[in-house]
């Protein structure tokens, strides 16, 4: 790729960007949030008509219109957000698009066993009848993979694939990716992870803010120089935090049920009880899918609970609504910020009083007071540093999904509260954005206040919390102190394989 | 491409002025339509054959809604764009025909079915309107009549609405039947009535007419314009016949076995042979009966009634021999037409 | 005939063509293009057949003159649903301001255009178009009367249309591709899959069938066509989100809903209900009432195409 | 100066008028060529008087270009305010049905004062729709049923109900209509009827407006508004918020059905000779909700705006007639106007990245555009 360049309203996405893939590598591409990796790929994928630049594919000059162009160059992707169908089986979501037919009606048998040989041949189980929106993200990610490799691809594009992962997950992931990359496959890895990148990756070239700063060979390159150039300053790796001063009981949950939707299936959340003491963050760690998410929805009232009982401070809160909730108890960073965190289509100001709109401070009799909504978030842009090209008017859809985050954060923790639960609060944020939240969520324990984070990656589990609870199964299998334990007996906990409660 | 236009094509001079516009000026309701099979369709008739005949443009119009403004507006326009005889075709216009009339002395109006009326509900009768009644109950008189005599038992009316226009057809297709059978000295003749509410053609009319004929009805009288091929419809499907209304159905279907008539079209088509000729005689109400041809049977298609049987009866209609023409009700004798003394048909009334 | 066929019979005037139009509403939503236009596609579809058949009426043998309005009608539907097609899958215009624009202009169109070309709002036909008697089928005991005696083309095409729909939709490369579209655009698009052919096609498929739909809603039930389908086309909008935009549901959804129209209709023909000297109005409004007490007890599902009414732009995550 | 039109060129407000005005420029147009197909010689002069609308009328045409206005500001209302809150109340047919007969009932059956008696008559009428509303909005508030097919099944229940019961309660046989309201029932006309005489506007049109106005501050100013505005737009984050969303459904319904049922009575309360009739199809005027909101870009003030855009074509329209065009003339190029109209969105879009290159190449030039 040639000095691509593609230019958003308001943004330079890309900016004069060349880049190139060798055959058989595995090379990642390094960026901050908005840094234009996603665009530069979508470029590459023919989803994007680049407004400047070209495109060679062994060496010849390709005009890639759209995906099927790129199909059949033998360009595949995994997107970010995953590209598949919620209601189609896997095996659909894996043919649509080349499916094989006899004047038309489907041959979904034939299809079948191809798909079968090639799950075998690379390890990628996967139920191909089982519909996508009852398979964990892992699960679809391995649909993603096999669509790729069912279509003969040759050059795979993963965009981000670790970020919904677990280590285990991750470990699985890049031995496919290398045995693929082994097989002469061409490779590019988008990670925010350098410890990924360092693994995987044979070289690495890093873009900010849409500019092209460098490709390095990995080998060559700590973690240091690479985040360093990748930000433009020096980034804390490490979350620096004294210990904590654990104060009295804050949350108390209390032989927690939740039962499945279906009959037949085992309770989703089954007889859980712990506690999180204010200043200290505990943190529930797990394999998507073990009933974390059910607990953090009965927290927050967003589910109702089968049994079992929820206090905060002493006060029995199971049947509180989730205004009152809400209401100078709990602040929640949920898991997602598209669906639950943000109204897309409005400003940030609006957008900041989302659980408080109607409280004195904004509102009086009724009437919205938008003078103090609006130094209200000129306050928390400036305080939190979130960007954004219009200040408290700007449509939040048009913000980078990292300053997305900081504004629900900042909502979140200017909010009165006891208690915090923040769900994936970095979920595929880049590590400057990843060490600023990560800071914020210290000071706010060193301010004495409960954190309950949720957390599918070890990393964060490992060096934010005060204490970690593992949940398998819909039940807590583990209670320990982040000193007391390694990442690998904390994957082993994860997978049901060893209990220690 | 509109009538007007056709109309221009045929007297371009006439209508020169006017882009449009047109010299005969047809105003119908804004709930009703041109082409209804029925007494605007009639109308419009009588003024297209005018119209071609005597080189004279001519135009419908129809109000955005039935309110006297807009009505009055639509004559403004009407005027504006070079009427100069009018004819209302609505009974809704009545209260804005009063307006209308003293507004422009100089057009010259007909009005059918009502009388113009003031705000106060006086009426208003200028000599430059004429306003034109008939009596439909004369023309169903005819019709029912016929049917029994033709061998028919068990018949039936369907009206669209209960207008008065429709009422009295049904009331006089009623004694129609009711006259012949206490003639014949029948026991056997049985009546299904009923008003659908509307006078469209529908699914719900199709299978209501399809469940009489079903039920055993044999025939079925239909005054609700359109509505009425939904009838049709379903006496093909059925094996019934029809009698049709307003004007000469029978093109529309081979079960329609003759059709109870006003004669809108003459009616219309004279008054405007009049105006030309100068001797329009305004200011006062018409009745179109037997007796002045306003009503007949068209295209009668029947078994064993006569031709010499129907002249004779229409004969004693327009002489009301032994008050037979002044004995049938009107709508304003009875309510509802189970109310109708009858000693002999048997009447079901479906509300 | 006993009084059962009969209702059965009357029963099909109602539910066929609410099951053809709800069914090409069905192939719209499902591809993620919401066309509340079945109304005035209807209309078209009726006029072009009814203007075709008029003139070709004493040609040619009623029952191919059928055949070839009933390709005029689809044809037409077709042509008439590019309108919406254009509006909101080019444009992205508002899907419901565009099909309402279609409910508009069909029938003033409609009068106006057979006012010009034949000098009539109405077009009459002679409907020598049913069957008495299919030889053979018609000796079957029940079924014979029920299905092969004094019936229309049109219903055996409704049933054919269902089938084609069900095997279309869930059998074929096509449908596969059509229903991701109107779930989520994205996937498809993904892996260049043109959304917006595919999005054309379905709703030119649901203009062809509410095209024939209107033709077959006029056929059995008037002896002309004026310029209105009396809204049936919102009926079987209803009758699709009563089935669940599944065809096996709709087909079952229209015969409720065509049987409870066909008992409002018929009951003055029945004896014990004349006898209750209840209003017809009550009649008329029960099947609307029943259903609403039916979508309060019944099984409920809101889910229709995930995309459904929402305008897709290329390589938008 | 060219900071003043990058200004004016991101307005939102600008953008979307600027675009609902490309569209009715492109309807016209359009209009034009078919009138032309039609009917050459009356083309032009039919299209000027469609284009003068009510001004070639004098006062009258404008009043009643006010007059027809009313009721679509109110129907657009109902449903622009619907749309706004993520529900889709197509049920606005039946509610306003229901409300005429209510407020012809008490207008026409009760005696009052005048200076109480069309106040009473209009308060029974939006009552009666808040009652027609409420039905589709506590079946999808409590049952989960789509409010498009329950307002669907209620539009003809209202229909064949009002039907039956004009026919046994207030009926004028002779023309099939309801019968005449008592004058003390009418819209006062405040002076309306001296500025556009010979026109049926009335005060109905400040209810109207002042609805409209009262709906934007409703949506925009107060924190219910924006909890309803939260609903419409993210149902999820809604629920997440704390912001109760069945309750927000009902109220919704029962407001936008309070607003239906005042079009409806405000209308049968204009004139003495504005009845009810009794048909199979129903009234035409809530017909219009669905353009007007969509062309108003559901938002109060913009449905204004469209309803009188709308109101002034129907009245050229209605006048085209005298230029060779039949009604169904007129409605066709109506609904090619309203089919243009839809398209304001991508005019919208076109705007706002027309405005946003401009603004950009200015700060280019001013090199005081950075990346975000
Ligand atoms: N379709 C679009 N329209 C306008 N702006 C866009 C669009 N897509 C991306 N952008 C903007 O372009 C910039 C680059 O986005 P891109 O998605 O390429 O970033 P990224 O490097 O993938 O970031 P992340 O790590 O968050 O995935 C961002 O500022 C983003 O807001
Ligand atoms: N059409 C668009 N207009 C403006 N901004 C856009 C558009 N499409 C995407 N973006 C922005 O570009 C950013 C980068 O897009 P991308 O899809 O990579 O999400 P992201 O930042 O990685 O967030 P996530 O972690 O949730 O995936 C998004 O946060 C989004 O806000
Ligand atoms: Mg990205
Ligand atoms: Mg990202």
């Amino acid at each position: 790729m040639q000095h691509i360049t593609k230019i958003f309203p308001r943004i330079v996405a890309n900016d004069d960007i060349s880049f190139q893939l060798r055959k058989g590598e595995i090379h990642a591409l390094l960026g901050e949030n908005g840094a234009g990796k996603s665009t530069l790929m979508s470029v590459l994928f023919g989803l994007y008509v680049p407004d400047g630049g070209r495109i060679l594919v062994k060496g010849k000059e390709e005009k890639i219109s759209d995906p099927h162009e790129a199909n059949r160059l033998g360009i595949g992707m995994v997107h970010q957000h995953f590209k598949l169908v919620q209601v189609f089986t896997a095996l659909e979501n894996i043919v649509l698009g080349v499916e094989t037919t006899r004047g038309g009606v489907l041959q979904m048998d034939e299809a079948r066993e191809k798909v079968d040989a090639l799950s075998k041949q690379y390890g990628l189980l996967v139920d191909l009848d089982k519909k996508i929106e009852d398979m964990t993200v892992g699960m679809q990610q391995r649909v993603e993979i096999l669509k790729m490799l069912y279509r003969e691809s040759e050059i795979l594009v993963f965009d981000e694939p670790t970020a919904v992962l677990t280590p285990q997950e991750i470990d699985e992931l890049i031995k496919i990716i290398k045995e693929l990359a082994a097989e002469g496959k061409s490779i590019i890895f988008i990670s925010h992870k350098l410890d990924e990148i360092q693994q995987v990756a044979n070289r690495c070239t890093i873009l900010r803010k849409g500019k092209f700063i460098a490709t390095v060979n990995v080998a060559e390159a700590t973690n240091e120089q690479l985040s360093e150039m990748m930000v433009g300053r020096k980034v804390m790796l490490q979350v620096e935090k004294d210990e904590p001063r654990v104060g009295e009981v804050a949350l108390h949950v209390e032989d927690l049920v939740i039962k499945a939707p279906g009959l037949s299936e085992r309770n989703k959340v089954n007889h859980v009880s712990f506690d999180v003491r204010k200043g200290e963050i505990v943190s529930i760690a797990g394999i998507e899918n073990n009933g974390q998410h059910e607990v953090v929805m009965a927290l927050t009232g967003l589910m109702p609970v089968n049994s079992g009982k929820i206090s905060l401070n002493g006060e029995d809160i199971t049947d509180w609504s989730v205004r009152k909730r809400n209401y100078k108890h709990i602040s929640h960073i949920p898991e997602d910020r598209h669906k639950h965190g943000l109204i897309l289509d409005f400003d940030l100001a609006n957008n900041f009083i989302l659980q408080s709109y109607f409280t004195e401070k904004f509102c009086n009799h009724g009437f919205l007071n938008s003078h103090s909504i609006q130094n209200y978030s000129t306050e928390l842009i400036k305080q939190y540093d979130i960007r954004s090209a219009k200040g408290p008017d700007t449509i939040v859809k048009s913000m980078s999904g990292g300053n997305q985050q900081k504004a629900i954060l900042a909502r979140e923790m200017d909010r009165t509260h006891d208690l915090l639960i923040a769900v994936q609060p970095t979920r595929g944020l880049d590590v400057g954005a990843i060490e600023y939240i990560h800071k914020q969520l210290v000071r706010e324990r060193d301010n004495g206040k409960a954190i309950l984070l949720i957390s599918l990656e070890l990393d964060e589990v490992m060096n934010v919390s005060d204490r970690i609870l593992v949940m398998f199964n819909g039940e807590i299998v583990a209670n320990v102190f982040p000193k007391d334990v390694s990442e690998r007996d904390l994957g082993l906990y994860m997978l049901g394989s060893k209990v220690g409660v | 491409a509109t009538a007007a236009a056709s109309a221009e094509e045929a007297a371009p001079a006439a209508a020169s002025e006017t882009t449009g516009g047109g010299e005969i000026a047809l105003l119908i309701s804004a709930a009703g339509t041109l082409d209804d099979r029925a007494f605007n369709q009639g109308c419009w008739n009588g003024v297209k054959e005018f119209g071609d005949e005597n080189g004279l443009s001519y135009m419908y119009y129809q109000p955005v809604e039935d309110t006297v403004e807009a009505q009055v507006t639509l004559c403004d326009t009407a005027v504006k764009a070079g009427a100069k005889f009018i004819i209302i075709n609505s009974d809704q216009f009545k209260v804005a025909a009063s307006k209308m009339i003293t507004a422009y002395p100089d057009v010259t109006f007909i009005i059918f079915d009502t009388v113009p009326i003031d705000d106060d509900g006086n009426q208003v009768l200028t000599p430059n309107v004429l306003a034109i009644q008939f009596a439909e109950q004369q023309s169903t008189f005819l019709a029912g009549y016929a049917a029994v005599k033709d061998g028919y038992r068990k018949l039936g009316f369907m009206g669209g609405m209960a207008v008065p226009a429709v009422v009295r057809f049904g009331y006089g297709f009623v004694w129609g039947i009711e006259t012949a059978c206490k003639e014949l000295g029948l026991d056997d003749v049985e009546i299904m009535y009923n008003y659908s509410g509307d006078f469209k053609p529908t699914p719900e009319n199709q299978a209501r007419a399809a469940s009489w004929f079903q039920g055993g009805t044999e025939i079925i009288h239909v005054a609700a314009g359109p509505m009425g091929a939904s009838v049709f419809a379903a006496a093909e499907q059925n094996n019934g016949v029809v009698i049709g209304v307003d004007s000469d159905q029978s093109a529309e279907s081979p079960t329609i076995i003759t059709s109870a008539i006003k004669d809108l079209e003459t009616v219309t088509y004279n008054s405007l042979k009049a105006w030309k000729d100068g001797t329009f005689d305004g200011g006062k109400i018409v009745l179109y009966t037997a007796k002045e041809n306003g009503v007949a049977l068209a295209s009668m298609k029947f078994k064993n009634f006569t031709q010499a049987e129907y002249d004779d009866l229409y004969q004693r209609l327009a002489d009301d021999v032994d008050g037979i023409s002044s004995a049938i009700p009107t709508d304003t004798d009875y309510e509802s037409p189970d109310q109708i003394p009858l000693t002999c048909a048997k009447l079901t009334y479906v509300e | 005939m006993d009084t059962i066929t009969f209702i059965f019979h009357q029963m099909l005037n109602f539910s066929i063509p609410l099951l053809i139009v709800a069914l090409g509403g069905m192939f719209s939503s499902r591809c993620g293009i919401i066309n509340i236009g079945l109304d005035g596609i209807m209309i078209i579809g009726a006029l072009a057949s009814f203007m075709f058949i008029r003139y070709a009426e004493g040609y040619i043998s009623s029952q191919t003159l059928l055949l070839l309005a009933i390709l005029v009608s689809i044809v037409s539907g077709m042509i008439f649903s590019l309108l919406h097609a254009f509006a909101s899958i080019n444009l992205k215009a508002n899907q419901i301001i565009s099909g309402q624009a279609l409910n508009m202009i069909a029938p003033a169109f409609s009068v106006f255009v057979a006012r010009l070309f034949i000098g009539d709002s109405i077009i009459s036909f002679k409907n020598t178009f049913m069957i008495e008697e299919i030889p053979f089928l018609s000796q079957i005991p029940v079924l014979g009367d029920l299905l092969f005696k004094n019936i229309y083309l049109t219903t055996y095409l409704g049933l054919l249309v269902l089938w084609a729909s069900h095997f279309v939709l869930y059998k074929t490369r096509f449908g596969l591709r059509l229903r991701a579209c109107g779930e989520y655009p994205q996937a498809p698009d993904s892996v260049g899959i043109d959304v917006q052919k595919i999005r054309y096609i379905g709703v030119l498929i649901s203009g062809g069938l509410s095209g024939l739909g209107g033709l077959v809603f006029v056929l059995p039930n008037s002896t002309n066509f004026n310029g209105t389908v009396s809204g049936y086309g919102f009926l079987a909008l209803a009758v699709m989100i009563l089935g669940q935009w599944q065809p096996s549901k709709i087909f079952f959804a229209s015969l409720f809903f065509g049987t409870l129209k066909t008992m409002s209709a018929i009951y003055s023909g029945i004896p014990f209900f004349n006898t209750l000297g209840i209003p017809g109005n009550y009649y008329k409004l029960m099947p609307y009432l029943i259903t609403v007490i039916v979508l309060i007890l019944g099984p409920k599902s809101l889910a229709g195409p995930k995309a459904e009414g929402l305008p897709f732009e290329k390589g938008m995550s | 100066m060219k900071k003043l039109i990058s200004k004016i060129l991101n307005n939102d407000a600008f953008g979307n008028t600027l675009a609902s005005l490309i569209s009715i420029f492109l309807g016209l147009i359009v209009g034009l060529v078919v009138m032309v197909i039609f009917n050459r010689a009356g083309a032009w002069p039919g299209f000027l008087v469609m284009l003068q609308g009510g001004f070639s009328d004098g006062a009258r045409g404008i009043g009643q270009v006010l007059y027809y206005t009313t009721p679509l500001i109110l129907v657009g209302l109902a449903v622009g305010f619907s749309f706004q809150t993520g529900l889709f109340n197509i049920g606005v047919i039946g509610q306003f049905t229901i409300a005429a007969y209510v407020a012809i009932i008490i207008g026409g059956k009760l005696s009052m004062p005048a200076s109480i008696h069309w106040i009473v008559a209009l308060i029974g009428a939006s009552l009666a729709g808040v009652i027609w509303a409420a039905v589709p909005g506590l079946l999808k508030a409590y049952f989960r049923v789509s409010e498009i097919i329950s307002c669907i099944m209620m539009n003809y229940i209202a229909l064949y109900l009002v039907n039956q019961l004009v026919h046994d309660t207030h009926y004028e046989s002779t023309t099939a209509m309801s019968a005449y309201v008592k004058k003390t029932a009418l819209m006062p006309k405040m002076g309306l009827d001296t500025i556009f005489p010979g026109s049926t506007v009335n005060s109905g049109l400040f209810i109207a407006i002042i609805m409209a106005i009262l709906v934007y501050i409703l949506l925009y100013k107060t924190s219910f508004g924006y909890s309803l505005r939260c609903c419409g737009l993210n149902r999820d984050a809604s629920k997440y918020a704390g912001i109760n969303e069945t309750r927000n459904i009902i109220i919704v319904m029962l407001i936008s059905g309070f607003i239906a049922g005042l079009a409806g009575g405000i209308l049968y309360l204009s004139a003495i000779t504005k009845n009810y009739k009794i048909s199979e199809l129903f009234i035409n005027e809530p017909g219009y909700s669905i353009p007007v909101a969509l062309l108003g870009m559901s938002h109060p003030i913009g449905i204004i705006f469209s309803s009188l855009f709308i109101a002034y074509i129907i009245v050229g329209g209605s006048l085209m007639q005298g230029y060779g065009f039949p009604v169904e003339t007129v409605g066709i190029i109506t609904a090619v106007l309203i089919y243009f109209s839809a398209f304001s969105l991508i005019f919208k879009n076109k705007v706002n990245k027309f405005a946003l290159q401009f603004s950009y190449k200015e700060s280019q030039k001013t090199d005081s555009f950075k990346n975000e």
